[in-house]
C-alpha cells in the first residue's frame, strides 16, 4: 500500500518560506498568486493490506514523529 | 553487450586517438563498461591531461613538507608532532546547474579527501565567482550556492572560517565554487591511498551507490552550451548527516591499526578511487560488484563503476581485520562490505553477476593516461597607466568603492555558516586571514584564499604571482609564518592556445612567487573548460594558503583598538592605478597594466611586519589589497568605530596615492611611532607615518573627510540590499 | 558537579560543551551515547548543539525519539537539571520536557552571529550569578530558532518567570516570539537556549559572559 | 482557484530525508513501512477562472522557481 502524508503549518501559524515563495512568484511577474504556504509531503511504502489499520498506523507515525502538532497539521491519503 | 561505435567514443568524451591508444594498451577492443572506465580517468578532470606538464613546474618541497601534490590532500609539519592537511577543490560545473546541491556536494568532496588522510577537519573556507550582479541568475545561484556551502559544512560541524566573493560579467554562466577544507592530525597517524599487497581485503564504506552523476567527471571536463541546461546532467544531492558519521567513523578505525590504504570516492567514485590505489601500490584489485552495497535496483555494472554517489570511501584492510571494522561501521550505521581483494596481476578485475566485466591494466588507466602538451601562446601583458580625472573628490569614491559589489562587506554570507564552532576561531571572516587555534594548544593556522582575476586577466603571469603574493602577505598580517600552499587553477578551453597560453603563465607565476616566498604548493586542483558560448572567464588561479601562529597571544587584527596610535605604511607607493578597482568602478575602466610584485620586497616587508607582531609591539595590521590605501584605513576603522587622521605625503596625486594598488604594503597601528621607524629604518624596509586614530571620521588633510558612519551604511550596506527579498534557499 | 553530555551521531557542540564543562568544573563529563539506555547517576545534564540526526524532517524530532531520551526524561521529572544548547533546545522541545516549537527562521536564513542577551530571570539554578537585566552577548549559530507558543502558553512562561534569556531589543536574529531566547520547564530545573554560552567561556573566543551560567550550575549543584 | 503544487526529488536521486524520516520509523516500531520519500508541498491561491490558463501559468511557475528539474519533479493539482 502507498500512503501520502501532508504536514503543514497550522493556520494562524506564520509561514514566511510560503510568503517568500509567494513574493518570488510577483516578482515574476505571476500577479494572479494570492497567499502561498508551503508544507511537507511523505511518500510511504507500507506493507499492510488492511486499510484501516495502516490509516491507524499511519496517524500513529504522524502523532509521534511525522508532525509536530504544537505547530503543524497532518492530512493522510491511502491509495490503494 | 553495446557495440562501441565512434559515436559512443565520442560520447565518452575520447578522441579519435586516444580510443586508438586505448585499444592498444588492451591488445582488443573495450567493451562498454571498460570505455566508460577509461572515459573518466582519462578525462580532464581525472588525468590532468592539459595542465600536467605544466604543474611540474611548481615548487613542491620545503623542509616541512610531509606530503606534497600527488595524495588526497597536502602534510605540512606544524611542529610538537601535530600536521596540518589541506586542499582546495572546485565544484564549478554541478553549483551552476544546481546551485545549493552543487555547493552542498563540493564541500563534502573537500572535506572527505582532508579526513580520508586521517586528519580532522577544522576550518573550510571558500572562495566564490559570480557573474554581474545584475545578471538575471546571479542572486539566485549567490543565494543558493551560500545556503549549499552552510547546509553542508554547519551540519558536519567544522566552522567555515572565510573565503572570496568577487562578481564579474565573464562568470555569467560559469560560477567558480571552490572550498578549502583544513584538518589537524598527528604527524604519526596519516593515512595513504596505496594499496601495497597482494590478498588484502577491499572494503567499501558509506552510503550506498546509485546512479548519481553518472560521467558527473566527464562533464566537468567539457564546454557548457546553450543546450547544456536542457540536457540536464544529473547532479548528486549531498546528505552531510551521513559524511558525518563516516568522518567520525573513519576517525574510529584509523585509530586502530586496520587499514593499509584509504581513498575518498570522490569523481569516478570506484573507479578513480580503485584505480588510483592499485595504481600508487603497484597493484591489482578484484572487484566483486555484486557486494556493492546497491540503492537502485538493476544496476549495470556501468553504472556502479561510473556512479558518482556521494559520502564514500575504500578502505584497503589488513587480512583479518574486517569483523573490527565492519564493528565500527555498524555503530555508526553506515554500509559496510568487503567488495573485493587486491591481487599481484597489476589489473583491475571487475566481476558482476558471476561474470568479468572488465580486465584492464591498472597502469593503463592512470600512468598511461594521455599528456598533452598543448599548444599554448603567451599573451602580451595589458601595459600603461590609463588617464583619470584628478579633480573627482576623493571621499565621494570612497563611499562608492565601499559599497561596490567586489569592496562591500561580506557578512550576509558569512553569517549564514557556523564560523565559531569547535571553540577555536581566534579570528571571524572579515580579517586579511581567518586563525583557528590547534585545541588545546596555544598555536594557531592562519588560513586564507586569494586571487585577483582581473590582474590576471591583464597579466596571467604577473596576476598569479600577486595571487601568490597576497596570500602570503594575508597570513604574515596576523602575524603568521606562511607555510604552503593549495591551488585551484580555474581557466577556460585549454584547446585554445590563448587559454593554455593563460595557463602556463599562470603557473609560471605561481611557481616564481611561491620559490620566492619559500612557500610550496603541497596540494591542488585544475577546473578547465570554463566557458560558455565560446567566452573564457577570467583567468582564475585561487591560492589557498595556510600559516602557523606559534603563540596565538601574538596575533594582530585589522581592528583599530584606541585612539591616538600612530598609524604607518609599510612599503613603498608609487600609485600604480592600473586594473585598480578605482579605475573600474570610478572610471569605468578594466585597463592598464597589473600592478609588478617584487617579491624580494614583499619579504623584506612582510618579514618585519611579523617581527613586529611577535615581539608585541604591533597588534593591528591590514595589508593592503582591492581598493588602496584609504579602503584598508576605512576597513580599519569600521569594526570598533574608532576614525583615523591622516595627512598625505609631499608629493604625487592624492588619488594615486589612495587608490593605488601597489604591492607589498601594509598599514600598521601602534602607541610608539618613533621606535617602529627606527627599527623599519635598520631592517631597510621603507616606512612612514601617515596620521593618528581617533575621532568618528576618516580624515585625509586636503582631501576631506567623511563619517564611519556613512561608511558603514555604504560597506554594510550593499550585500543584503542586492539580495534582499530573494531569500529563498532551494533546499528544505 | 557530576554532568554528562548527550552524544547523538550528528551533535557537534558536545566537544565544545565538553571543554567548557572541564575547565570550568575541573572534571570531565560523562558522554552518554545516544543508543545507550540509561545516564550514569549526574546533577547535570546536557543536550549539546548540532544536528542530531541530521535535522531532517524537523530539528530534534529524531533525537526526541532516541532511546537515551527516555531516560533524560524520566531523569528531568525527578528533578535533575537540563540544559539544552541549540539543537539540545530543539530537543528538549520536541520531546515534550519545554513547551513551544522552534521554527525555521523568520529570514529563512541560518544565523551566525554574537547577538545581545538580556538575562530576564535570575531565579534559576542557571542564571543566579548573573544580575537581572544584565546584558549578555553569545552567539547563535542555527537555522531553527524562531520560538513559537501560542499565547496563552506565553503569557504562562512570562507570569511565571520562565523566559530567562531575551534577545535584547532590536537583536532578535531568528523571528522568536517576545524576544524569547531561552525558557525554563515548569519545576524549573530544564533550560532550552538557542545562543551558546559554552563559544563564550575563553577570552580567546570573543568572550566569557558565558562562564556565567556555567557557575550558576557549579554553585547550585555541587 | 486553488492549486497544490507538489515537488519531490525524481526517481533515482538520493533523499537523504526521506532514507532519515524512514530508519526513525523502523526504530519507532513501524516494521511496516517500506521506502519513504520526502518533498514540498505548496498550496497556492490564485486569481484565474480559466481551468487551462491556471494549469499553463503553474506549470510556468514550476519550470521557473518552484522546482529544479534537474533533480526534481513537480505534479499539478487543481481544486475547483
Ligand atoms: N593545480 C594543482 N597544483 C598542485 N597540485 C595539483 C593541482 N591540481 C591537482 N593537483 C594534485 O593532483 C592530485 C590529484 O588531484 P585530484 O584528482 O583533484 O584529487 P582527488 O581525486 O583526491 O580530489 C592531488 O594530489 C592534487 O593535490
Ligand atoms: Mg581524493
Amino acid at each position: 500500500m502507498k500512503a501520502r502524508v501532508f504536514v503543514t503549518l497550522k493556520n494562524g501559524v506564520l509561514d514566511p518560506q510560503g510568503k517568500a515563495i509567494g513574493n518570488a512568484l510577483h516578482g515574476l511577474g505571476f500577479g494572479q498568486v494570492g497567499a502561498v504556504r508551503q508544507g511537507k509531503v511523505i511518500d510511504i511504502e507500507l506493507e499492510e493490506r488492511d486499510h484501516a489499520k495502516a490509516q491507524a498506523s499511519l496517524k500513529d507515525m504522524c502523532e509521534k514523529l511525522l508532525a509536530n502538532t504544537v505547530i503543524e497539521k497532518y492530512e493522510i491519503e491511502l491509495k490503494s | 553487450m553495446t557495440d562501441i561505435t565512434p559515436q559512443t567514443v565520442r560520447e565518452h568524451g575520447l578522441s579519435v586517438e586516444e580510443y586508438g591508444r586505448i585499444k592498444q594498451l588492451l591488445n582488443r577492443d573495450p567493451n562498454l563498461v571498460e570505455l566508460g572506465v577509461f572515459s573518466v580517468m582519462w578525462s580532464e578532470h581525472c588525468s590532468y591531461k592539459s595542465t600536467r606538464a605544466h604543474l611540474r613546474r611548481l615548487p613542491t618541497k620545503a623542509p616541512w613538507v610531509l606530503q606534497g601534490p600527488g595524495e588526497n590532500a597536502g602534510v605540512i609539519d606544524i611542529g610538537d608532532g601535530d600536521v596540518a592537511v589541506f586542499k582546495m577543490e572546485s565544484h564549478n560545473h554541478p553549483s551552476f546547474i544546481e546551485p545549493y546541491q552543487g555547493a552542498a556536494t563540493g564541500v563534502g568532496g573537500i572535506m572527505r579527501d582532508v579526513f580520508t588522510m586521517g586528519a580532522r577537519p577544522v576550518a573550510m573556507m571558500n572562495a566564490l565567482r559570480f557573474g554581474a550582479p545584475d545578471h538575471p541568475k546571479t542572486r539566485h545561484l549567490v543565494s543558493g550556492v551560500v545556503s549549499g556551502i552552510g547546509g553542508y559544512g554547519n551540519c558536519m560541524g567544522v566552522p567555515t572560517v572565510g573565503g572570496e566573493v568577487n562578481f564579474h560579467r565573464s562568470y555569467n554562466g560559469n560560477i567558480l565554487v571552490n572550498a578549502m577544507c583544513v584538518g589537524l592530525a598527528r604527524g604519526d597517524k596519516i593515512f595513504k591511498s596505496a594499496a601495497e599487497g597482494a590478498g588484502n581485503p577491499v572494503v567499501y564504506i558509506g552510503s550506498k551507490t546509485g546512479r548519481d552523476g553518472i560521467h558527473g567527471a566527464t562533464m566537468a571536463s567539457a564546454e557548457f552550451n546553450e543546450d547544456s541546461e536542457e540536457k540536464r546532467p544529473t547532479v548528486q544531492v549531498g546528505d552531510p548527516f551521513t559524511e558525518k558519521l563516516l568522518l567520525e567513523a573513519c576517525l574510529e578505525l584509523m585509530a586502530t591499526d586496520a587499514i593499509i590504504a584509504i581513498q575518498d570516492m570522490g569523481a569516478a567514485g570506484l573507479t578513480s578511487s580503485s584505480a588510483e590505489m592499485g595504481s600508487k601500490g603497484g597493484s591489482g584489485i578484484e572487484l566483486d560488484l555484486d557486494r556493492v552495497p546497491q540503492r537502485e535496483e538493476n544496476m549495470t555494472a556501468y553504472d556502479m563503476m561510473l556512479s558518482e554517489s556521494q559520502e564514500r570511501m575504500l578502505a584497503v584492510l589488513k587480512p583479518g581485520r574486517e569483523g573490527e571494522a565492519e564493528r565500527i561501521f555498524k555503530k555508526w550505521q553506515l554500509d559496510f562490505a568487503v567488495i573485493g581483494r587486491t591481487t599481484d596481476s597489476g589489473r583491475l578485475i571487475v566481476k558482476h553477476k558471476g561474470a568479468v566485466v572488465a580486465d584492464m591494466p591498472v597502469h593503463a588507466l592512470s600512468e598511461e593516461a594521455p599528456v598533452y602538451n598543448r599548444p599554448f601562446e603567451r599573451r602580451t601583458p595589458a601595459s600603461g597607466s590609463p588617464p583619470y580625472d584628478r579633480a573627482r573628490p576623493v571621499m565621494d569614491s570612497l563611499v562608492r568603492l565601499m559599497a561596490s559589489p567586489d569592496i562591500a562587506s561580506r557578512r550576509w554570507v558569512w553569517e549564514q555558516y557556523d564560523n565559531t564552532v569547535m571553540a577555536d576561531t581566534v579570528q571571524r571572516p572579515g580579517g586579511d586571514a581567518a586563525v583557528v587555534r590547534v585545541h588545546n594548544t596555544d598555536k594557531a593556522l592562519a588560513i586564507t584564499t586569494d586571487v585577483t582575476p582581473r590582474y590576471c586577466k591583464a597579466d596571467p603571469f604577473e596576476g598569479a604571482k600577486q595571487a601568490v603574493a597576497e596570500a602570503w602577505r594575508n597570513l604574515t598580517a596576523v602575524g603568521a609564518t606562511p607555510l604552503a600552499v593549495t591551488d585551484n587553477l580555474n581557466f577556460g578551453n585549454p584547446e585554445k592556445p590563448e587559454i593554455m597560453g593563460e595557463i602556463a603563465s599562470a603557473v609560471d607565476g605561481i611557481a616564481e612567487a611561491c620559490r620566492a616566498l619559500d612557500f610550496p604548493v603541497v596540494s591542488g586542483n585544475c577546473s578547465l573548460y570554463n566557458e560558455t558560448n565560446g567566452e573564457a572567464i577570467l583567468p582564475t588561479p585561487a591560492i589557498g594558503a595556510v600559516g602557523l601562529l606559534k603563540n596565538v597571544n601574538r596575533m594582530a587584527t585589522i581592528a583599530f583598538k584606541r585612539e591616538n596610535d600612530a598609524i604607518l605604511l609599510i612599503g613603498d607607493t608609487k600609485g600604480h592605478l592600473g586594473q585598480s578597482i578605482y579605475l573600474r568602478e570610478i572610471e569605468g575602466k578594466e585597463e592598464g597594466a597589473a600592478p609588478p610584485v617584487d617579491l624580494s620586497a614583499e619579504r623584506k616587508n612582510g618579514d618585519f611586519v611579523r617581527s613586529l607582531i611577535e615581539a608585541g609591539k604591533v597588534d593591528t595590521v591590514h595589508d593592503l589589497s582591492d581598493g588602496g590605501l584609504i579602503v584598508a584605513l576605512a576597513e580599519m576603522a569600521l569594526p570598533t568605530r574608532i576614525g583615523a587622521k591622516i595627512a598625505l605625503p609631499a608629493t604625487g596625486d592624492a588619488i594615486a596615492f589612495l587608490y593605488g594598488e601597489d604591492q607589498a604594503r601594509y598599514l600598521v597601528a601602534a602607541a610608539d611611532a618613533e621606535r617602529i621607524l627606527a627599527d623599519a629604518k635598520a631592517a631597510g624596509v621603507s616606512a612612514v607615518l601617515l596620521g593618528r586614530t581617533g575621532g568618528d571620521k576618516i580624515a585625509v588633510e586636503g582631501a576631506g573627510e567623511i563619517a564611519i558612519a556613512a561608511l558603514a551604511r555604504a560597506h554594510e550596506g550593499w550585500f543584503p540590499s542586492y539580495m534582499g527579498g530573494t531569500e529563498l534557499s532551494p533546499s528544505n | 558537579m557530576k554532568s554528562a553530555v548527550v552524544v547523538f551521531p550528528a551533535s557537534n557542540c558536545d566537544r565544545d560543551a565538553a571543554v567548557a564543562l572541564e575547565h570550568l568544573t575541573g572534571e570531565k563529563p560523562h558522554m552518554a551515547w545516544h543508543a545507550d539506555t540509561d545516564l550514569p547517576d549526574v546533577d547535570l545534564i546536557v543536550l549539546p548543539g548540532g544536528f542530531a540526526y541530521g535535522d531532517y524532517l524537523r530539528c530534534g524530532a529524531m533525537a526526541a525519539q532516541s532511546r537515551i531520551m527516555r531516560d533524560v526524561k524520566k531523569k528531568a521529572d525527578q528533578g535533575v537539571t537540563v540544559l539544552g544548547i541549540c539543537n539540545g533546545f530543539q530537543v528538549l522541545t520536541e520531546t515534550g520536557l519545554l513547551p513551544g516549537a522552534l521554527m525555521r527562521n523568520a529570514q529563512l536564513k541560518f544565523v551566525c552571529k554574537p547577538v545581545g542577551l538580556e538575562v530576564e530571570e535570575t531565579q534559576s539554578v542557571f542564571t543566579r550569578k548573573y544580575d537581572k537585566g544584565q546584558k549578555l552577548s553569545f552567539p547563535v549559530a542555527h537555522g531553527d530558532g524562531n520560538y513559537f507558543a501560542d499565547d496563552e502558553t506565553l503569557d504562562r512562561l512570562e507570569g511565571e518567570g520562565r523566559v530567562v534569556f531575551r534577545y535584547a531589543q532590536g537583536e532578535n536574529p531568528n523571528g522568536s516570539a517576545r524576544n524569547i531566547a531561552g525558557i525554563l520547564s515548569e519545576k524549573r530545573n530544564v533550560l532550552g537556549l538557542m545562543p551558546h554560552p559554552e563559544r563564550v567561556c575563553d577570552p580567546m573566543l570573543g568572550g566569557t559572559d558565558g562562564v556565567g551560567l556555567f557557575q550558576s550550575l557549579i554553585e547550585a549543584l555541587s
